[in-house]
Order: structure tokens, then C-alpha cells, then sequence
């Protein structure tokens, strides 16, 4: 079973908390983000999604690790979905163990802001007048600044 | 030769998921000036290049053999 | 389908998370807290859960209408379960969604808050060599203070 | 008469789960300290009485017909 995975098929959240329940765990936090009918007042038909598969898997567990090494003890689980999403459905679950809740519930909103910032992954809304890819304007980095 | 991998918004406008350059050694700035060029409306100012899997700088020199990929704005989640 | 509730059979995760699950929201979090093996080096054999029902069911509802008033478009559903529990098993189950991912983390780790504050539920840890009912000392409220 | 509950602990203090009390009308105060007389241990300081499922203060007046109940520290979650 893999911790850190993009698939183009439904999410089955259960899979992932299993995957970080452990005698020592006291507490399980899981996000799941699903696709939001209205947004800003348009009305969205249904999500795209797509992904650089090998590097979006590399940094989610890249982004696992930084997690642990944060806040000792917890365990992580993530995957994102491709593909074509309609209303409600799945595109993202982090799961995340830990002895206490207060580090699990810190560490899954830092997931979920770092693979906003930095896993190569792309949405595309479909409303019924057009389409577009979203992605906030960022510059090139700077020599060592963080990417 | 360098593999380069187009996504999303590119993957549209360049018609094409991948192909093959043979332009090695170049560096990071000089393959997005190229992409600039060959695609109208590339949009490099907002555009990543990563090389073999991981974030590249605009200096990094990319070698024959090389996977790069450009990473326009991400948005999962 | 009850929003709050107090069960004596193992907590079905699923079901909480369907049940705040809508098309406007874009975010759930799902917190569960389960059983752990070792609490400050002693070994807990399992637990036992004591809770005056009724009573506990209205205040699990009212942490969610207090959340609702704070969070405006959460939706939540809460469960405890009560009666003895083995290693892992959950005890509580806290699902939030929200427009937005924000307003989910936060109100979801405010219900575990409040649920050991005021949520008449007692547990009793059993080790090895004894057992004992669990619970800080409180000083019994003043007039006009929150209870 | 008054019905009073006990759980948890004061469950298993008193051996039993309920009983009524046929003492009203007398304020919380009353209640808690008739239950640390005939329950050595009972360990008032620290309980909270709820009337009629919600939390009471220890002015408040318990009438004939009212569900009472103790609530040691809680411990949920």
C-alpha cells in the first residue's frame, strides 16, 4: 500500500486512516477536499484534473516527511485524484496519526497548504459558459530562496 | 537530447503531452526562452522548470538525458 | 440519521462524514480519537465509557450549534460511544464540512475541546494491575460563570 | 420526589444507578451535601449537579418531579 499517491480513480478515504492507525495513536485527523459546486457565484459543472504523476508523488512524500519531522510521532497518508471530478467527489485525503490530536490536527492543515504551494498538480474548471485552468501568478524564484 | 513534458494549460496550447529536444546543454532560462519562442503565449514569467523531478533554478544547466518538465501555477487540493 | 448521538456499538466513520456532506461544502475533516495502548508508561489494557445519555446527546448538539453560530456554512456530526473499547478502537467521532478548509480544522478541534469540557462522559482506563475513572478536578462554578 | 442519577464512579460508590429522594424542595447545595453524608467518599467538591439535563448552580432549587443527576469530572473524548 502506498502512502503518497495520485490516482485516477475514487478516493476510498478508510484506506488511508487504516494506513496510519497504530497502537499509539490517540487521535486520526482526515481532510478531504471535494469539488464545490459554487464558487464566487459561478456555478461549476465538473473538475479536471491533471498531474505530473511521478514529481506530484515525490513531493507529497517529501511533504510527508517535513510533516514528521515537525511533529515526532505522527504518521501520514495522502492522495490526490486526476482526472474528471464531479460535485462532491474526493480530489484530495490527508490522513494523519499522532499519540495526541493537537499535533494531529496541525500537521494535516500544513499538508494541505504545502501541496497548494508546491505539488505539481493542476485543476480545470468547467462552468456551462467555458473552462480554465486555475493557478495563482507566482514569480521564478530567487537562487536559494524556498520553491 | 532533453525530454520536456507539458501539462495543463500547456499540454492545450502546445497540442502535445512530451517531446524531444536536441538543445542539450542549455540552461533552465534559455529552454523557457526557447519554449517562449516556439509557443506563442507561453507565459514563462509564471512558469517552473523542473529538471529530472525537482524545482530548477534559471541558471541550472540542463544536461542530455535530462526529464524536464515546465510547472505552470499548481492548484490541487 | 441522527447528527448527535451516544452509541454502544463500534463508530462507523463513514456515516458521520455522508452526513455533512453537501454540495456547497468544499472541505471535511473527519477527527477521531481512538484508544492507545500506552498513556504516560502505563500499558492500558482497554476502556470503559460511562455516559449520562440523554444529557450528553443534547450537549453534543449544542457544541454544534455553537459551531454553527462561529463557523457560518459548517455542518456537524458527532458521536461517542460508550461501553468497553479495545486498542484502536474509536471512541469519538467528530465530522465537520465547510465552504472552506479553514472554518473545518477550526471548528472541528473546538468540538473535541468542548466535548471534554462539558459532555457528561466518563472513562475509565483498566491496566494491567487496576483501574480508575478518569476526570480533572473542577471547582464547581460560580453564578454567571460557563459551566 | 426527586430522581437522582450516578454515574461512573458514584456509580459504582453507591451500587446503583438511580434512586428517588423524597426531599423536595432543597437547593443543589442541599442535595450534595445529603449525598456526601450518606455516601462517605461521595467527594462533592468536585461534582457538579445537572437538573433536569442541564447544569445547575448551587443556589438553584430542585422541585418535587425534577431528574437529577451528578456529574464528576468528565473525562470524554
Amino acid at each position: 500500500m502506498k502512502r503518497y499517491e495520485i490516482i485516477d480513480q475514487p478516493i476510498d478515504v478508510q484506506k488511508y486512516s487504516d494506513l496510519v492507525l497504530h497502537p499509539a495513536a490517540g487521535a486520526v485527523t482526515v481532510f478531504t477536499g471535494h469539488v464545490r459546486e459554487w464558487t464566487h457565484g459561478v456555478r461549476t459543472l465538473y473538475l479536471a484534473y491533471d498531474a505530473y504523476v511521478p514529481m506530484a508523488e515525490k513531493k507529497l512524500a517529501e511533504i510527508g516527511a517535513e510533516m514528521e519531522a515537525k511533529w515526532p510521532g505522527v504518521q501520514v497518508a495522502m492522495a490526490h485524484r486526476i482526472g474528471e471530478l464531479k460535485i462532491s467527489d474526493i480530489a484530495v485525503v490527508i490522513a494523519v496519526s499522532s499519540p495526541h490530536r493537537k499535533a494531529a490536527y496541525e500537521a494535516n492543515e500544513y499538508a494541505i497548504e504545502r501541496i497548494k504551494e508546491v505539488v505539481p498538480i493542476w485543476k480545470k474548471e468547467i462552468w456551462e459558459d467555458g473552462e480554465e485552468w486555475i493557478g495563482a501568478q507566482k514569480k521564478y524564484p530567487e537562487k536559494g530562496s524556498e520553491s | 537530447m532533453i525530454t520536456v513534458h507539458y501539462f495543463a494549460r500547456l499540454r492545450e496550447l502546445t497540442g502535445k503531452g512530451e517531446e524531444s529536444l536536441d538543445r542539450a546543454p542549455m540552461t533552465v532560462e534559455e529552454l523557457l526562452n526557447w519554449a517562449e519562442e516556439t509557443y506563442p503565449g507561453f507565459g514563462k514569467e509564471t512558469i517552473h522548470v523542473a529538471v529530472n523531478e525537482e524545482y530548477a533554478l534559471k541558471d541550472d544547466v540542463i544536461q542530455a538525458g535530462d526529464v524536464c518538465a515546465f510547472i505552470p501555477p499548481v492548484s490541487g487540493g
